[in-house]
């Protein structure tokens, strides 16, 4: 029996393949089956062709397929590439007079939808049908249907509603494709990458967010913005991705957590507070979602293609941390162990998120806030009624200089984005310099104990190690998975913790591989070269993808069967 | 005022006007009671930058142009902090202007002290957009550029406190930045200190017997014609409040905002927790 | 005109403002009687940017705010090109805000057109610096801020051009383009175009509605006082043109460049030679 | 006898020590010496404590030592490690009664300046102290003293020999010091590093220069300001740095070639123009000038800390190519290659150009022009005549898609931030996209074989292998001159082209060699990694100095016997 369906929707934007998406999904989790969906956009703007893949299933779904099962165009359009994706005993569904003929099923939308009152409803006359074909309950979509349509007045939901039954009666007595039993889970929310960061920000008591209103960043502030309604919190659509990062920092100089937020070459805009965030120590954590560059690039499509950059850009030398969440839950934890990080160590901790993840709506259980320690304030309350004397970048054996507020006690917090003495005036001293820098230094040391491990996966015995990083996690699992079907001793080394890297705890793993494939969504093969620079690891095969797509368990398996010929 | 003192070797000039600025600032905060709680100073990259170094109390200094978001992060994570920016005239007129127009229409409460001493001083007395036509000629050979007028620069962003004062004026300027912190809302005065290094002796008193007082025939300065008028009168260069309107700041459009900062309120746990259990309601 | 065309698919929704803009502005580079040689757009990130899509001339697209500096560049460097920025309103009130104002105030011969659709179309209809306070709302819980006005920027910048047009008097629009484009310095023409996704066709008519021409009571306009006055009156929608003045331009402070541009000139090596000669002389 | 005469000034900024470094190294040279001369600044405001260091030798200078021979106060204030480094036999000039007493000569300089018309004098009074200690002819500064003082008008040149004069009186008569006999140089000219890129900038047929007024830009703007009185120049004091590189590719977008100067964290804001150029593919040369970071750091002094982020800031993945000049001759030559490379590829390209060098005033002969080969246009005259179709972006075997400017024929040229098609419209086409990424990374090949290898100096059967690169190029050299004074077996390889590095130009070095040395002016050994990176290189020790000032023979002496104990 199948364990997944894989439905694509393809229409021209502003046909609202957005909303029926999220209703289906909705549906479907409420009928107790498991959600993986993406979108694939050519553009932001209503009006390009733009398409959403839904998957469903009994088990958890980590990961995009090629193979579509259920193709529906609303502009009757449908693309070769698409077409050829749908599998035997598929369908493929478009508007037309009834009728089912090789595995097409056409099915009068627009005519049903005129006739329940406006052409608008063909969305929810599809969505009915849709729900017909799977056998789901009808009446289940009430509630949901009451929170879209809330606002629009009780007319518009009846309306809906009854299209929506219109669209029910069409399908659900025949069996177009094989039955696929729920799984039932309950208490599960529906939500993307980008809002599982958020919910971990509000979660470790971060109370400002600050973007340049991209389209990427859309998700993180209006869900902010809807947190700020109860909250104490300052959402602020930034005018610029500098200002973004320097108000960001001037909030976190007062004790408040701030996070920002940008996306492709908003991130080079950054890098001025990147670097004053190591020089001044005041803690930052930034979000960069990664699109395809160089430049603008393709705003609306994936890579991981800042890997190199996160690392490296800033002038002079300071120390970072950089996190590549590869799932869902750990777009959470991983944010939360930012600012846990960040405010222990007074330093800018980026998040890369690749924009597939970004943007993928998944089932997932409400998190548990009792996972987060939120960081410590440096100063116990006790502390603070003592303190008698404060110099901002004291010199101690840890490099870290513990963090006063200005406000919170009769001391000045003085700060800068000069070098500077403990007490933080400005000093070109080459002697100061030379034990400021050093100070600076060892909190690298520490920080590179609390490196996370890549997980592991597979055969303990491998033969052939694949390595990737971020998103593409659940995709080489899955590689994995098919291989060692296979009968392959196959593994992957899954890295999350990006920088820096312990190459003391990543040795044990490339110390009698026979073949080591890196898989990366760029062109460069960025990561391939910084193992090579930290741990002097050679790979056997670069596995690149650079046209805009995700890795798919179906392309790596190609070009990694291609290279094996 | 005991808490601003002199930290290290002087870095200006003898006779540079950033001393008497340095003078009428702190009788400001003196007159103003504040405290090392109450205030922090913000500064840019620059001559006046500089001014850290005689300063003790709460300060950030920030890269070139990004001294007016950090003042606006400051003030909206920690309001109960008087947030005072100190800038330069090409430090403004950089890339930070962006910021400053932004944070001036949304009326974040801040005061802006723009030290204008018509040259970078810190790129060796180099043109500044400021830099009057017949001084630029003595470093770029006939680029001749009229200069940007801060004031007008101020009042078009939506400044609700647009004033400007003069070192060589140091009881009315120390009025100028007093009320200026005290006003409720976006505040910038311009404060025209011409460098003494670039600028001969005879050129300074010139510059300061163009000074005239408005602010007798701009009594009620909350009239934007009015501002603008006097702001593009260039037969003297005229000191004192050019407008000033009471507008709902920033934090009055924050109703959880009004009364506490957000960092004296946090997230309660509990409640976030109440928050999550209620977005699984179907 | 042959030399604008459709390029590739739309990517604007059906009833989007700015294919009337479009036409608008073709129309007035055909009666300029301007071939492919003579001029370059300049457009950087946004909706308006796409506008490249429907244009078979130079053209030149870079990252937002950028648009300015790299049409300052150009024309510094060919100034047989007609150089036209077509920016948003977004665009133009972010980072590039500074490239603005030191353009203008050296009075580069650039023309400026804003696509004013008082939203960020390309961030889904996100509130603009421009969008009105009422309909903010729709997506920022309370925080309500006055909108920035561009004529204002524009006129306290010192651009010797500053004029309103819109969409819905396409007419007036075309000719405002004209007379800007001919204009020798740099003038900046705000097109009014509200988004008609994220506004409904009432509002939209509500705002044209208010739309009043200035040109006769503002005939000789040569007077900044009184443009700033048009320009901070809120009881209407004055359009037309607020201020020009003929000032000289960046080219005319380089005896050097005052007839042929640069590239139609180069360095030559001969008279290189010489000079760095004479260098050696003690 | 010695060979070089190391004279250091120091004074309060405002006391006008560099006028007078610039009077004497001018009489220096004209009367036949070499010169070598660098400041020390603690800041740029007239104000603060800075010092100069002239040294004069018979035989070419090359690096700066610690040792001085004669330590001369304006201020009486001496630094207790400045007098350390005095030498043997050595003279300490300060100004008191008339007095020679264990090394120290007091000299009545204010009484005489005083006695001249005014204290202003004190400097003129000093030059011809100095002039009398090395018994050159006076009469040789009339020419100079005419140029520096013609503004002032007549008198004040009078006045000034006059000073100069009752100075040499002091001195002409007693032998304080070792008497060094010139070399008579001829045709020489003193300049900076900085002087010379803008020298080979204009040479190179460079029309425009674009740079923030930053202190260290200073020297260009107002250098290439002189160059535009005579020539079709336009020099830009930008408004900000990413104008500033903005400008610069509009005008190269119109085929007029262009140079843009940053320094410290301004570099940061030309990583959105750096991304810009690798994706529009507009050529773009850029000058940056390091000092010690993060963020502002200390603007006034000198390290080598961009190497990293010069190669990998900007998002996604471009061809660039960045030298780091060693010499003042490098600093022309290094410049003329950038624009030759960055022309012929459509790329960007980097000169990190460090501090001290930039700063650093030498004697050299005139450059000679013959040496530049300038740049071609992609289309000769006779190809633009017959042209009748034209893509900005056309795929070619080289990578390379010829630069058509706009006005130049009746064809329009279309250039994009966003990725795009041939024409240069913007495209989300995925097969579109891999095309454009291929064309673009078929350009490094090429770029790789063009690759300059660094030089060797040393033994050929070398035990010892020094590494550098940059500013620190004479240093090393005069390292590996010592060590194998001491019959050490010492070889050095010294880099210009920091990127791409070639692995295979520079293997045989690295293979069989015992021990190797990495020597940088910065604290996390940025070269060392990306050697590492590139090709698999470990080394042995790392000299490393990061305390603002430059590397010198006896500090890498220091550290590198230090090590081998
Ligand atoms: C990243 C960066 N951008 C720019 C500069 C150069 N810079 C620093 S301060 C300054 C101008 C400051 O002028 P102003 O604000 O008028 O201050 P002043 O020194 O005249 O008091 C400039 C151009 C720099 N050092 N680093
Ligand atoms: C580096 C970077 N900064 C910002 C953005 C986001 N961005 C692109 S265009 C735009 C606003 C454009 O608004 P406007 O100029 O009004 O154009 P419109 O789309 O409304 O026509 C924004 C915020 C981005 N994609 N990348
Ligand atoms: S140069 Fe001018 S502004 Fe700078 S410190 Fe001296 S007097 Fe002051
Ligand atoms: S959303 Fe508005 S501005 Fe954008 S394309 Fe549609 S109508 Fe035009
Ligand atoms: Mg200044
Ligand atoms: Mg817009």
């Amino acid at each position: 029996m199948k364990e997944r369906i894989n439905i694509l929707i393809s229409g021209i934007g502003g046909q609202g393949i957005r909303t029926i998406a999220n209703l289906l999904s909705k549906t479907f989790l409420q009928s107790g089956y498991y959600i993986y969906s993406t979108f694939n956009k050519t553009t932001r703007i209503i009006g390009g062709i733009n398409s959403v893949k839904i998957s469903i299933g009994i088990k958890e779904i980590n990961y995009s397929e090629e193979s579509i099962d259920i193709l529906i165009s609303l502009s009757n359009k449908i693309l070769d590439r698409d077409r050829d994706l749908v599998v035997e005993g598929g369908l493929l569904i478009l508007d037309g007079d009834k009728k089912f003929e090789d595995g097409v099923l056409t099915l009068p939308l627009e005519k049903l939808a005129k006739g329940s009152g406006s052409r608008q409803f063909i969305n929810t006359v599809l969505l009915g049908a849709i729900m017909g074909i799977f056998k789901l309950d009808i009446t289940s979509i009430n509630n949901s249907f009451l929170r879209e349509f809330a606002k629009k007045g009780v007319e518009v939901y009846n309306e809906n509603l009854k299209a929506a039954q219109i669209g029910y009666k069409q399908t659900i007595d025949e069996g177009y494709l094989e039955y696929l039993e729920p799984a039932l889970i309950e208490n599960n929310l529906l939500i993307t990458g980008s809002d599982s960061i958020v919910y971990a920000i509000v979660g470790s008591g971060c109370q400002t967010l600050f973007a340049n209103p991209i389209p990427v960043a859309r998700r993180f502030l209006d869900l902010m913005n809807e947190f700020s309604e109860e909250f104490p919190i300052i959402c602020d659509a930034s005018e610029s991705d500098a200002s973004a990062i320097f108000k960001g920092l001037g909030a976190s100089y007062t004790g408040v957590k701030s996070m920002v937020v940008v996306s492709d070459s908003g991130f080079l805009h950054l890098c001025d507070g990147l670097a004053y965030s190591g020089m001044s120590e005041i803690p930052i954590v930034v979000t960069v979602i990664q699109s395809p560059g160089p430049s603008i690039g393709m705003p609306t499509k994936t890579e991981q293609n800042n890997l190199l950059s996160s690392i490296f850009s800033g002038n002079g030398e300071f120390a970072r941390v950089i996190y590549a969440p590869g799932t869902h839950q750990e777009c959470f934890s991983l944010t939360y162990k930012a600012f846990e990080i960040s405010s222990n160590y007074n330093i800018p901790v980026i998040i890369l998120l690749e924009q597939i993840l970004a943007e993928t709506v998944k089932n997932l259980p409400m998190f548990n806030l009792d996972d987060i320690r939120r960081p410590r304030d440096h100063f116990t309350r006790k502390q603070l009624t003592e303190v008698k004397e404060y110099k901002t970048y004291k010199v101690t054996n840890t490099g870290i200089s513990p963090r006063l507020f200005p406000g919170q006690t009769d001391l000045p917090v003085k700060v800068n984005t000069f070098e500077h003495n403990d007490d933080g005036y400005i000093s070109a001293d080459a002697e100061i310099r030379i034990k400021q820098v050093n100070k600076r230094a060892l909190k690298e040391e520490s920080i590179m104990n609390e490196f996370i491990p890549p997980e592991f996966y597979g055969v303990e015995k491998f033969d052939i190690l694949f390595v990737g990083w971020g998103a593409s996690k659940n995709v080489i699992k899955r590689v994995v998975d098919l291989l060692r079907s296979e009968k392959k001793k196959v593994g992957a080394l899954l890295f999350t913790q990006m920088y820096p890297i312990n190459p003391k705890k990543i040795k044990k793993y490339f110390r009698r591989t026979k073949f080591i494939v890196n898989v990366e969504n760029n062109s460069s093969a960025q990561f391939a070269k910084l193992l090579k620079m930290i741990g002097g690891i050679e790979f056997n095969l670069n596995i690149l993808r650079y046209d805009g797509l995700p890795l798919t368990p179906e392309y790596i398996l190609r070009k990694f069967k291609d290279a094996k010929k | 005022m005991d808490e601003l003192n002199l930290n290290s070797g002087p870095s200006w000039c003898g006779s540079c006007p950033n001393y008497p600025f340095l003078t009428s600032f702190k009788e400001a905060i003196e007159k103003l009671h504040f405290f090392v709680k109450d205030f922090v100073c913000v500064m840019g990259v620059g001559n006046s930058a500089q001014l850290s170094h005689y300063l003790d109390c709460n300060f950030i200094n920030v890269p070139p142009g990004q001294a007016f978001s950090a003042a606006t992060g400051i003030r909206m994570a920690n309001h109960d902090l008087n947030v005072i920016v100190i800038s330069g005239d090409g430090d403004l007129l950089s890339t930070g202007i962006n910021s400053f127009i932004h944070s001036a229409r949304k009326n974040i409460n801040i005061t802006v002290l723009v030290q204008n001493n018509l040259v970078l001083c810190s790129s060796q007395g180099y043109p500044s957009p400021t830099t009057p036509v017949e001084f630029q000629n003595k470093f770029q050979n006939c680029n001749l550029f009229e200069p940007v007028s801060i004031i007008k620069i101020a009042l078009a962003s939506g400044a609700s406190y647009v004033a400007r004062g003069a070192v060589a004026r140091s009881d009315h300027l120390e009025e100028l930045i007093i009320k200026g912190i005290k006003h409720k809302g976006f505040s910038v005065i311009e404060i025209i200190q011409p460098c003494s290094q670039v600028f001969d002796f005879g050129t300074i008193m010139e510059i300061t017997d163009q000074f005239q007082n408005i602010d007798d025939e701009n009594s009620e300065p909350d009239n934007l014609p009015k501002a603008y008028a006097i702001a593009v009168d260039k037969t003297r260069i005229p000191i004192g409040l050019f407008f000033r309107s009471i507008q709902s700041t920033f934090r009055s459009k924050f109703p959880l905002m009004i009364d506490d900062s957000l960092i004296s309120q946090g997230i309660s746990r509990k409640k976030l927790d109440a928050y999550f259990q209620k977005l699984l309601k179907p």
